[in-house]
This record gives C-alpha cells, structure tokens and sequence, in this order.
C-alpha cells in the first residue's frame, strides 16, 4: 500500500494571531515539500502539528485516508523526525547515540550498518569520541545519520541544514533527492536555496496570506 | 448522552444557563449564612464543656467540609476534561482551586484558634490536622503547576494530570495518617470523641454547610464565566456579548 | 438568645479572641474571594470592550482606505 | 520528478524487548560514565545525616530515638534531588521528542528508565543507611528492616517522584516545584517506612508495615507508568 | 573596502551603578514574573517540616527539644536547592557569558545577583519560620531569635551557596553535586544558627551567637564574591 | 586611537590534535575578516580565544598594541560578541532584554532607541511579547538588535545567520558593511555565502592546514 500524508482544513492560532488557516496539504510518496516563510510564519508549529507532537490545532490529519487519531502507532512507525534539537547525547559517542535510535525503531542492528551511516556524513574517526567534545555541525551530522541509518518512507526535517558547511549541505541535498526517487517523501523547512534540487512543492506561511501549491 | 455532554461542554451554553441560576445560588448562600451566623453565634447554647469557644464550629467544619469536596470535584473537572476534551471543565478547575486552598486554610486557621482554648496549643500532629496540612500542599501543587507553564493548555493538562493522581492518593495519604497517629501515641483527645451535638447547636451547623457549598457554587459560576470570556474573547458570540453591552 | 447583653455577646463568656478571630478571618476571605471574583470580572469586560472598540475602529479605518 | 522504485507504508513492528533493553543499556551507561551521578545522592544521604547531630544535640540516646525518621527522611530527600533530572537532560538535547514519536508504547519505555534510576539510587541508598543508622546509634535488631523497607519503599517514590519529574520537565527551574508536587504525594511510603523499623525496634517485626509498602508498590507499577506518559506528552508541547 | 568614517577604541567607561541597577531589576521581574519561584522554597521549607513529626513522632515534647535544629537544616536545605537556578538559567541561554565579557567588575555583578537571591529568598524563610516553629512546639522566648538568626545566617548560606552554584554550572546534573560541595561549608553557619536559638531558649539571649554570625557574613561579603567571580569564569571555560 | 586586535602564533590543541596552529591574525579599523572551514574545524574555538573567553592556547594576544592580559577592561570596552547562543532571557520581553544589555555596557538608555533598534530588525509589533513564546528566528534577531543598539567598534559574531530567513540575512550583511564603512571591524563565521559583501579577508581552518591571507 501507498501512503499518504494528507491535512484538511489545518489552522492554527498562537495568542490571538492566525498563524495560518484553512490549510490544506497532501504529501505522497516520491514528493519534496517545502514549507516557507520568514521567521515567526509557524513552520515550525506546522512541522510539529504534522508529526502529531503539537495538539491544539484545528482540522484534521489523515495518513493513509485514516484519521490520524486511529491510526497514529502506524504513522510513528513511518515517521523520522528531525527537530531543532538535535536529539544527540553529548555523553555518549556516534555509534552509541545511533545504536539507541536502531533499537527505537525495534531493530537490534549492527555496527558496521551504523559506522558506514557516520561515514556517509563525514565523521570517520570520530566514532568513538563523546559527542560533547564535538563541534556544533558535528553533533548536527550524528543526527543526520539517522537518515541513513532507519528506513522510513516519510521525513519531516526542520531546518536541517543549520551548522552544517558547504560540502555538508551538498550531500544531504543530494540525499534527500534519492530518498523521493526511491519513493520516500520528505517534508522541510529551510531557509537555504535548494536550488539543486529543481523545482519543489511549495508551501508558503506568513504574513496571514498562505499559499499552496506547485 | 453523547449530545447532552457536548452541549453541557459548550461554553456558551454553560454562559447562557450559569447566568440563570447564579442568582438563586447567591440568595441561598446569603440567606443561608446570614441566619446560620446569627443563630450560631446568638441563639445556639452554649457547649457544656467548651463554653462559647465551640462557636468557632460553624465556620471551621463548613470550611473543612468544602475544602475535601473541592478536591474531589478538581478531580472529577480534570477527568471530564482530559476524556471528552470539554474545556469548561478545566476553566471551573481553574477558579476552584484557589478557593478550596483558601477553605482549607480556613479550616486549619480556625481549627488552630479553636485549639487554644480546648487544647491548650495551636498545633499538634493529629492525624486529622495532618491530613488537613497535607491537603493544603496538595492544592499549592496544582496551583504553582497550572501557572508554571508558558501555554495555557499544557499547564490545564500537566494541572489536572496532577489532580488525579492527587485524589487517588488522599484516600491512602488518610488512612496512613489515621494508621500513623495511633500507631506512636495514645489519643487523648481526638475531635471525633465527643458527646453528639444537641439538635439546637447542629441546626444552625447544617445552615452553615449548605450555606457554605451554596456560596462556593455561585462564586465558581461567577468566575468560570469570567474565564469563558477571558479565553474564548476573540470568538464570535462574546464579541456580539460585550457589542450588545455597550 | 444565649446571651444577655452585647456586652456578653462581644465578650463570648472569655472566649472572644478566639472565637471572633476565627470568623473575622473566615469572614475577610469569603468576602475578599467574593470581591476580587467582581472586581476581576468588571476589569475583564472594561478589556475586552476596549479591545472590541480599537478592532471596530480599525476596521472601518481600512474601509476609508479601501475607498 | 521521476520516481523509479516506490516505497510502501510499513507496518508496525515489535522490537518492544528490543527497544527496552537499548534504553536501559544506554541509561546505564550514561550513569556510570559520570560516576558522580550515582555518588552524589549517597553523599548528599550521608551529609544530612550529619548536619543533625551537628544542628540538633549530640545526644545517642535522643538520636536513637529518632534516628529511624531521621533516615528515611534523608533517603527520601537524596532520592527526590536526583529525581530533577530523571527525564531533563533527555528534554533538553531532544532526546524525549524521539522517544515519544517512537513507535514503542511509552509507558513500557519509561518504566525502564525509572527502574535504572531506582537500580542507581534507591537500592544504593538501602544498602548505605545501616551504616549511617550505626551513626546515630539505631539500636539492633532494625538494620536489616531499615534496608529491606528503603529498597521497598525507593521504588514506590521513584515511580510516584517521575510523575512529577515528567510534569516539570519542560520548566526551567522545576527542581523546588517538583519538591512541591511529590512530597505530599510521598507521605505514605514515609509513614509505612519509618513504622517499619520503629516496629522492628519495639520488636514486632514489622512485617505488616512492609506488606504494605509492597501494596503500595504495585499499586504504583499499575498506576504510574500511565500518569508519567501522559505528564510527558504534556510536557514536550510547551 | 572603502572606509568612510574612522572609528576609534573606546575607552572603558563607568557606569557600574547603573549595571547593578538593571542586574538588580531584571533579577527581581524574572523572579516576580514566576512567583512561585519565591513561593516554593517556602512550600518546600515547609513540607520537610511536616515530614518529620511523620517519620518520627508526633510527641510534642520530643519535638520541642529537636525544633531548633530541625527548623535550621530544613531552611538550610531550602535555600541550597534554590541555589541551583541562580546561574544556571543565564548559564543556558548565554547571558552569563554576557555578563562575563561585559566590563563592568565581576564580583559586584554578582554580588547584585546573590543579593537579590537573598532578598526573596532568605528573608522570607526568616519571616516564615516563626510558625513552624509554632507548629513543632518550640519554646516561647525564641521565635524572634529564630527569625534573626535565619536572616542572618541565609545572607551567609546564599553567598558561600553561590560558589558552588558557580562552580556547577557548566555540568549538565550539578543539583546534588552543588549540595556536596557547599554543605560542608554551611556546617558552622548551621552550628551558630542553631545555637543561637538553642541558646535563646536557655534563656541567654543569644546575643554571643548572633554575633559571630554576623562576623560569618562578614567574612563572606569580602571573599565570595571574588570566588563566585573566579568560579564563573572557570564555568564559562568548559 | 585607532584600534587593532592583534594574534601572534596562535596555536590550539584539542585531544592531540591541532586545531590549529602558528596563526597571525590582525583585525584593524575597517575590516571585514570571515573565519572559514568545515565543521570541527576550530572557527568557534578560534572566536572564544581572541574574545578572551578560553584560556587554553598557545601564543599571544594584543589589543592596540599591548598584551591582552594587561589591558583586558579596555578591549571589553571595545567588543561586541554574539556566540552560538544568543543571550537572550525567554522570559523577558524584547524591550527588557535590551535594556539589561544597554545597562550592562554602563548606558541608562532610552527606550526610543531600544524601539528603533527592534524596529531595525523586524520585531515591531512584538517589542512586549516574552521571547519565549518567538520562533527561533525572532529570538536570534532579538540577539542581533544589540548591534544597533550598542556602540563598539569590534564585533565578533559566530554563525550570526543561523535561523535568520533570507530578508534577514540581505539586510544583517548590509549591517556588516555598514559597520565597516563607519571604520567598525568585523570578525565572523559563517557557512552561509556572503555574496553581497564583496572580497573578505578570509582565514581559512581546517584539516590541520591554516592559511592566511587576503
Ligand atoms: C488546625 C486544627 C484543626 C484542623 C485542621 C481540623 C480539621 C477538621 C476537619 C478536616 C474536619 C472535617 C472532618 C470530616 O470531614 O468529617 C473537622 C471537623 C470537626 N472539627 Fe476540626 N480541626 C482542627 C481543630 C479542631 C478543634 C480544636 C476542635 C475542637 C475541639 C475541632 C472540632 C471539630 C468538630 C467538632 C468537627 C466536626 C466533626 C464531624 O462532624 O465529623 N477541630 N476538623
Ligand atoms: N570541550 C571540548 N573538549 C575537547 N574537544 C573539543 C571541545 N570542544 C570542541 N572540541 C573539538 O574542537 C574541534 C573544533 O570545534 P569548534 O566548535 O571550534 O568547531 P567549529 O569550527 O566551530 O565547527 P562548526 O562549524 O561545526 O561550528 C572539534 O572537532 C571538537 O572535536
Ligand atoms: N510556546 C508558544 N506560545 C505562544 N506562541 C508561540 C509559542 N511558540 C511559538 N509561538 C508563536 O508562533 C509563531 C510561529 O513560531 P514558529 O516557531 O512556528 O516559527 P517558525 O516559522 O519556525 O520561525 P523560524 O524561522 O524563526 O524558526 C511565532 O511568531 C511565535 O510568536
Ligand atoms: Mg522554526
Ligand atoms: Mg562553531
């Protein structure tokens, strides 16, 4: 089966101001959305609405044409998410941050399949050394190993690219322009160009006026 | 049943009704207290053994009496509204919370000025004064919790999660007080033990406790429409409500 | 009437600090709840009228800009 | 843009056992990489202990007296500080957002972090209160039920502290209201630990005090992990 | 790069007093803001009061004799564990490195900061303790000597706290390290407080303790705010 | 006087790695100076060394010509830094947290410039709002506000674009040049392309290999 992330009618109030409203998106497999806006338009809240984090949010989600309130342990289940925070222990190392998230996920996992992960972002050699000693782009790319690591059809990642250097930023387009040609479908926030990932869905917040579409 | 819930749940229904029978509330509190008061304070024997001091009894058991059903009914707010996500509920959480603390105080304040002359001390550690002291914390926790939150609805839920665990727990925080107390000392005087009430001292009593829930009622309306206007301000029908106004 | 003058009555038999702290401190918290519910409601309505009255204003301010 | 393979939804999957073991490993690594985390609250046990000779008398006889309260007081307070970062450092770098969008039920994930922390303080406080109770001159015969009522009881106050843990995580000073929260909620496991070992001083055993902290165990085993879950679902949406 | 204007260095200005002015300010509306941040040193004073007529007796005459040192460490415990978020809060959200690269002196800046803790913290323990004391029966004759020694006494507890805040606030659990490092410097503040009031119910009045309190606090105001201010920036080091 | 941050052989060592080593940096009136290299190159590092916040190195410092230790009240006199995090309290408005900053350099301030100061970086209409409730772009601008607001002729800024949309970098690069123009300096580290800035003086890190130069 095919899947299908898809909001009705989605709006969102934050003291009195209508961050946005009657919003309606539709992510399906194979498909690059982007959600624009200047700081402070809601991406963001739109992210975590969509991840099921955030719940005082008017109309409704569906995944796969089920509302997600019935069906939400098999979205999770499909679901990698990459927030603001990293999510990365400064106390452990790569491979034991990532072997944690493996076994999230219900997997046992080994650890050639997660030091072949760090070395797809760049952290050969530094496997082994607690993630505090790391630099902030550094601790950012343990994150993103993940994306590598745990095969899940839908990506929803805010602002990614934060920290990350030039060359880093090149690979995860690059990455996420695979993930949809294999058919998985990624949702981001960014405030980067992607210009070299052609043409993308975009979904624009602000200022009261939303726009949807191609 | 699931209608009727929603409607009860709508807040301007809730507006619209509470409006209506406030003010049967406010006259049965007043009436109530007013003749409750001067028949207690005036008209009432005096104890045999207590002399006048007894008179503090219709204040303080009113107030303790009140202070163990607000609880009770925070809890009972917070369920229905975690379950069926009416936030009525959680608005009448809100306002009852400051005024059950503000009972039980009353109940320990009177209770420890009642003590000096039947006593001899303010405080000991019964297990019923304790219990009390306890319940206090109790309603300081929720309070702090619901204003420890930046927004409102995570504080309404982290508050009534607390609120439930609180009055699963009063049942055994009791029974262990009560279990403790007679475990360590002997009673010697309990405020269970005594004679029962003369007819003419527990009338005025019983003016008292229904006068007290009364006032209780009426002032929890009164602020939970406060709170429905405070929260629901930008939507349509208080907009047309405080416009008709003036 | 269990007394026989006021005098009696204020005095409460020995017991009136006692017995006319408790209800003077359960009187000034019922009533400080009662008037701080009033008080807190007038202001809320002198808000919510004052802000329905700038939204009014406006709005038909942006109607004289429309035009 | 062109899409060669297509993916399909995935269903769900167990992993639970999985899931459970990696986090308790990980808890328990994170723990012992700073040792001092699992010192400290022995210390902190060990340093009350002291202040009450020193601010009250050096008396052994009114020590004993009091000695069994004095310790179970002392333990719970060391087993409420370490309580604040049960969850905190997790909510801070991130990593409690991913465990809520896990697709593990959360209730089983957090029992396994409460039961590391109880494994990392509770049971090491048990086993350090004899010798601080030889300090104060406990008498005989209550060692073994000063021990067996606190690694009893530090379960129960583990599981009831996390709930508070879990309602004050997203604030950023939360240590004092978690106090203000989980104390009264903590008064019947002090009330049946301290009666455990005043009972086996006075010789009766204190059999039935710890039959009672067991029910109150799993009263708490039933209830809580429930009530932590929600708190933290709460608690991660501001 | 064309340069149109050229500026010059600035040549370091006063303006200390206005710094502590707004430090002093913006301290008191953040702590005013969340009032419970005041409130619940006081709850939690309070609760570990309660708990101990639990754990060990209710018997009035029992407890009159430990009052003075049960109301002195359960105070002494409430401010340590308010001291946690007095750096830590500016340490997460890079103000304290602000504050350490401004330049205005470091120690008085701090200073302000502690003083502040004090005054809505210390002093309201102080005001409060009397009716504790009433409720563990102590002695008439010492409930204003309990007051000022606790006024005083904190003044000391908050600026030797301090530095152990200082010191702990780079690490990510420093709660029950903090109260390691600083109780063993309490110890004699505890020693003179509580005899202070022990002595006041002696009836000898005190004074004697009372005194080398305020030679404690002495002390204290000329050395640790250098301290506090070497600490902070051993933090900021990391 | 004019004024000149000076660096002699500067060196840093983290975990028997070189950070970097024998660097000369001179900052003088007028420069714009960009700090590069991928992540965990030591461009954070290299910061915290010359603001005077790390004490770990090798070599010397100068400010005007004299050793840094010496005269370190008068370079704070003369720095304006911004590190990863922003310095901003959450639960202080915009107009408090301003004030603390303008108190902290030794001014009593007026709350006009404060405005104007916000108003030079978008965050009119939530002068009163606590920055906590902002998204993380309007907290950063906050941040950045201080720039208007206090006078001192170095600055030294690291990553001062992450999370700022791309409005806000256009008109945070106009600041950047604007500053230089009037003879302030710039010291800065970013992954983002500072197009619109024309040629900087750069310093590259990375790779145990450090160069120099114009
Ligand atoms: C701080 C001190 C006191 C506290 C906290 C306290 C608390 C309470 C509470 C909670 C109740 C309600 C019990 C129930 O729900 O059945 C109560 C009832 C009562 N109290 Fe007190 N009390 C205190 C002092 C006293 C004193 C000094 C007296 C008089 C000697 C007294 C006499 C009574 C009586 C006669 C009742 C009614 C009992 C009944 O109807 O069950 N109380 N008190
Ligand atoms: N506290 C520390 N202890 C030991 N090593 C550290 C510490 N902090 C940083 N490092 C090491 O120093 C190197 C440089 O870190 P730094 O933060 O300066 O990098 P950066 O150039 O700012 O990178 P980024 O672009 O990711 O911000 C890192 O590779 C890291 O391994
Ligand atoms: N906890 C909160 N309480 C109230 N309002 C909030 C809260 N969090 C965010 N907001 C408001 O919601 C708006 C959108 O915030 P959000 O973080 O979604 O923006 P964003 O689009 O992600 O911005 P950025 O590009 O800066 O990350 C902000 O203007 C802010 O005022
Ligand atoms: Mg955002
Ligand atoms: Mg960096």
């Amino acid at each position: 089966m095919t899947f299908r992330l898809e909001a009705r009618h989605l709006a969102c109030e934050r003291d009195d101001r209508w961050l946005f409203a009657d919003l309606d998106i539709v992510v399906g497999a194979g498909e690059i959305v982007r959600i624009e806006g200047p700081n402070g338009s809601g991406k963001t809240t739109l992210l975590k609405i969509l991840s099921g984090q955030l719940t005082d949010y008017q109309g409704e989600l569906y995944w796969c044409d089920s509302p997600m309130r019935q069906v939400r342990s098999d979205f999770l289940a499909n679901l990698l998410y990459m927030g603001h925070a990293p999510g990365v222990k400064a106390a452990l190392s790569p491979l034991e941050n990532l072997a944690w998230y493996q076994a999230l996920a219900g997997e046992s996992g080994s650890e050639s399949a997660r030091m072949k992960a760090l070395a797809a972002v760049g952290l050969t050699g530094f496997e082994d050394i607690p993630a505090a000693q790391l630099s902030a782009g550094q601790q950012r790319r343990i994150a993103l190993a993940r994306l590598e690591l745990i095969e899940r059809p839908l990506w929803v990642l805010d602002e990614p690219f934060t920290a990350i250097d030039r060359d880093g930023v090149a690979e995860l387009e690059q990455r996420l322009l695979a993930h949809a040609r294999r058919g998985g479908s990624v949702l981001v926030t960014t405030h980067h160009d992607l210009t070299s990932l052609g043409e993308l869905r975009r979904i624009r917040l602000g200022r009261g006026v939303v726009h949807a579409g191609q | 049943m699931w209608a009727f819930i929603h409607k009860l749940g709508s807040p301007k229904w809730f507006y619209d009704i509470s409006e209506r029978l406030q003010p049967w509330f406010w006259a049965a509190a007043a009436l109530l207290i007013l003749v409750g008061s001067v028949w207690g304070l005036a008209f009432a024997p005096a104890d045999y053994q207590q002399g006048n001091s007894f008179r503090i009894i219709y204040v303080h058991v009113p107030a303790a009496f009140l202070a163990q059903s607000i609880f009770v009914g925070l809890a009972v707010a917070a369920l229905v509204f975690m379950v069926w996500k009416i936030k009525v509920a959680d608005m009448a959480a809100a306002v009852m919370a400051p005024l059950g603390a503000a009972m039980t105080f009353i109940a320990l304040f009177s209770g420890s000025v009642w003590g000096v002359p039947t006593w001899g001390t303010w405080w000991m550690w019964d297990a019923r004064l304790t219990s009390m002291l306890i319940l206090l914390f109790l309603y300081f926790g929720v309070i702090a919790l619901r204003g420890a939150f930046a927004s409102r609805d995570s504080g309404s839920r982290a508050a009534s999660v607390l609120a439930m665990v609180g009055v699963i727990n009063i049942p055994i925080i009791k029974y262990s007080v009560d279990w403790w107390y007679t475990l360590h000392q002997p009673a010697s005087f309990t405020i269970t033990s005594r004679p029962s009430m003369p007819v003419e001292m527990w009338w005025p009593l019983l003016l008292m406790v229904l006068g007290f829930y009364s006032f209780f009622i009426a002032l929890t309306l009164m602020r939970t429409r406060s709170e429905i206007l405070r929260r629901e301000s930008n939507k349509r029908w208080v907009r047309d409500l405080v416009r008709e106004d003036g | 009437m269990a007394f026989d003058s006021l005098q009696a009555f204020l005095a409460m038999g020995g017991h009136a600090p006692y017995v006319w702290t408790a209800w003077c401190v359960t009187a000034a918290l019922m009533l400080g709840s009662l008037v701080h519910a009033r008080a807190e409601r007038r202001s809320l309505l002198r808000d919510l009228k004052r802000r329905e009255r700038r939204a009014r204003s406006e709005l038909s301010r942006e109607e004289v800009d429309d035009t | 843009m062109q899409v060669s393979e297509s993916m399909t939804a995935m269903e769900p999957r167990g992993g639970l056992g999985v899931a459970i073991a990696a986090t308790v490993r990980r808890d328990l690594i994170l723990m012992l990489r700073r040792r001092s985390e699992i010192i400290n609250p022995l210390v902190f046990f060990a340093l009350v202990i002291t202040l009450f000779p020193l601010g009250i008398s050096p008396d052994p006889d009114l020590l004993a007296t009091i000695a069994p309260g004095l310790l179970w007081v002392a333990a719970l307070l060391a087993t409420l500080l370490s309580l604040d970062s049960l969850f905190r450092a997790d909510f801070d770098d991130g990593c409690l957002e991913q465990l809520l969008l896990a697709p593990q039920p959360l209730p089983a994930m957090v029992l396994a972090k409460v039961a590391v922390h109880w494994l990392l303080t509770g049971l090491p406080l048990a086993l350090m209160a004899p010798v601080l109770g030889l300090m104060l001159s406990l008498p005989t015969g209550s060692y073994l039920m000063l021990a067996a009522s606190l690694a009893l009881g530090s379960a129960s106050l583990s599981l009831i502290g996390a709930i508070g843990a879990a309602l004050t995580v997203g604030l950023s000073r939360g240590g004092v209201l978690l106090s203000l929260l989980v104390l009264p909620l903590y008064i019947p496991v002090l009330i049946f630990g301290a009666g455990a070992v005043q009972a086996a001083i006075l010789g009766d055993g204190g059999m039935a005090h710890l039959a009672i902290l067991g029910a109150l165990l799993a009263t708490a085993l039933m209830l809580a992990p429930w009530a932590i879950a929600a708190a933290l679902r709460i608690s991660i949406n501001g």
